[in-house]
């Protein structure tokens, strides 16, 4: 936003005639920083600065900012409509108002403002002159460093031993594929279970009284349903049987197929 | 040569050879074990004191350094200190006394949005880094300074920032925003603000 | 401070952070010109002479140098631990198994010849050793397992690694990758798998 006021200067004559105000805008970081230097010009401790003279020297600013028809960052003109809203709670007597604050308590917190931002410049500039590291002082020119020997260690386990064995043998031996026996349900025993029951379901049943008792464990469990409807559909679709869902995810009903029914 | 006097040359020894400051735990492992590390950091750094090059603590960790004094007589060659924006060294400062700090926070206390390469430059510098998230919404990140900020301005710990003690007494390491006293007109600054940082990022 | 004392402070100073050795010349430039540059060596290397950094010149040239009979203290040892490679693995299971064992009837049943560094690092490591020669044209050595191989494995014989049936039944001669499909049910298997393989050793 600095750009706006590039190289702009103006002189500001105070009421007294005594204190010749020189503004630059270039280099300020924002309204409050204006405001901080334009409190600094004062000349007075921030703590017993006057708000309510500041404010008027900062609208006086915008005004004839104004006059010359200079743009001004919005920052700037909020902070400006802000100072004279503070200006007037200032000027004016004070209202009972518990919700908002008193023209002084908003003062002393854009003091605050001022002091906080002011100690963290002065905080800054102090900083900067800190004896620095490769300025000022200087670490070892020429470190010989701290050797680091890196010893391995190597871990093997007998399992690893053994799957190399293992899988090395298996490369060069055409063993015959064993398919493990799964204890999955398949399609094929679902239908072998539900045949028996084929043209005996005389009511609506559940899917799930079909089912054998005695299930493991939840995979399987799964399983069993699985196999067990799309074995349902394969009788439903070879007409032995008839499938009933009201909606989705509700229970699945069975019912033998009777003949001529429909 | 007794222990002690072995320690304290190991020591001497690992300090000038390490090309970064280290911390005592990692001396107290190289020294016979029944010597205090602490004994023998003390007695070198007074050994020291004096001398053209000082025993120092940086950042919590031990180096040695050229004496500060001696400055002019070492600039060996000029280096190019890239000079820091009055943006950058405000913004510092603010970090460095006031961290864990969010950016919003850093342009309440400064007043004005932070422009694009401020943060950027300073961690560029690594001299500040993200310390973790303000637990408030958007979980903004908040910022410190680090170990490379410590050993750059030769601080061994960041409450040795000059004038720490005073500004805290005078209520000045108060980071609370001071728009939420200026009402809704404050507010609607704080909105164009934050507007203008989310376009800028 | 005398002239003396600060030229004393100026060269350690300078010799501390100089980036190379620095000849004699060079150090008088940045002292006061009335204070001799050699006994302000002279003095520093003697002060030097029993710590743990020591004053040398070199060349003609000066510098701080840790003291030699330090060195063993300024090296850290680091145990990084490293994978054999598959080919490693492999051959050390084929000596295992098929020991003694020349490495050309290795490289026959592996099908690949060994790497250079195969067998070396399997010395190395001291998990293999020749214990004979084969009675066959150019007597090449045969390579046999060592204790610490029975050690490392905890086996009390070589006879204890399971034989071709065991493994089998292990299911570590079977390729058929365990699918993840089959869920808990194959995570079980393989748990019983694992369990065999132990219940084996």
């Amino acid at each position: 936003m600095n750009d706006t006021f590039d190289n702009f200067k103006m002189d500001n004559v105070e009421a007294d005639g005594t204190t010749s105000l020189v503004v630059d805008l270039d280099g300020y970081e924002g309204p409050i920083d204006m405001l901080l230097d334009l409190a600094r010009q004062q000349k007075v401790d921030l703590l017993n600065i006057s708000i309510l003279r500041l404010a008027e020297q900062y609208l006086k600013f915008i005004e004839e900012a104004h006059k010359l028809k200079l743009e001004i960052a919005a920052d700037y003109l909020v902070m400006a409509a802000w100072l004279a809203y503070l200006k007037s709670r200032l000027l004016l007597p004070e209202e009972e108002n518990d919700e908002e604050l008193s023209g002084p308590q908003m003062a002393d917190a854009l003091a605050f403002q001022l002091r906080r931002l002011q100690a963290m410049q002065e905080a800054g500039s102090n900083i900067m002159q800190l004896p620095r590291l490769g300025k000022d002082i200087f670490s070892r020119g020429f470190p010989e460093g701290i050797k680091v020997i890196r010893t391995p260690v190597y871990e093997l386990s007998l399992f690893e031993l053994l799957k190399a064995y293992g899988d090395h043998h298996s490369k060069g031996t055409a063993d015959p594929l064993e398919i493990a026996p799964t204890e999955f349900y398949s399609v094929d025993d679902a239908l072998e279970r539900l045949t028996p029951f084929l043209g005996k379901i005389l009511d609506w049943s559940k899917l799930q009284t079909f089912l054998p008792d005695s299930v493991k464990n939840d995979v399987i469990y799964k399983s069993i349903v699985a196999s067990t409807f799309a074995a349902s559909l394969e009788l439903a679709k070879s007409g032995q049987l008839e499938i009933r869902q009201s909606d989705t995810f509700s229970p699945i009903y069975f019912r033998s197929k009777t003949e001529g029914f429909n | 040569m007794s222990e002690y006097l072995s320690a304290l040359r190991i020591t001497e020894a690992i300090l000038f050879a390490a090309p970064e400051p280290m911390t005592e735990a990692a001396l107290a492992e190289r020294i016979p074990s029944n010597v205090s590390i602490s004994l023998v950091l003390g007695e070198l750094s007074k050994n020291y004191a004096d001398r053209g090059v000082n025993l120092k603590a940086v950042g919590g960790r031990w180096a040695f350094r050229t004496a500060p004094d001696l400055a002019s007589f070492l600039e060996i060659e000029i280096k190019v200190n890239r000079k820091l924006s009055r943006a950058a060294v405000e913004t510092l400062a603010i970090i460095g006394y006031h961290q864990p700090i969010t950016r919003g926070e850093i342009e309440e206390i400064r007043g004005v949005s932070l422009s694009r390469g401020t943060l950027d430059l300073l961690l560029e510098l690594e001299w500040i880094r993200p310390v973790g998230k303000r637990k408030t919404p958007g979980r903004p990140v908040t910022w410190g300074t680090s170990q490379k900020f410590l050993e750059n301005f030769n601080l061994n710990d960041i409450k040795d920032l000059p004038g720490t003690d005073e500004l805290k007494a005078a209520g000045l390491l108060d980071k609370r925003p001071t728009s939420s006293i200026f009402g809704e007109v404050a507010l609607k600054i704080e909105e164009e603000n934050t507007e203008r940082v989310s376009d800028g990022i």
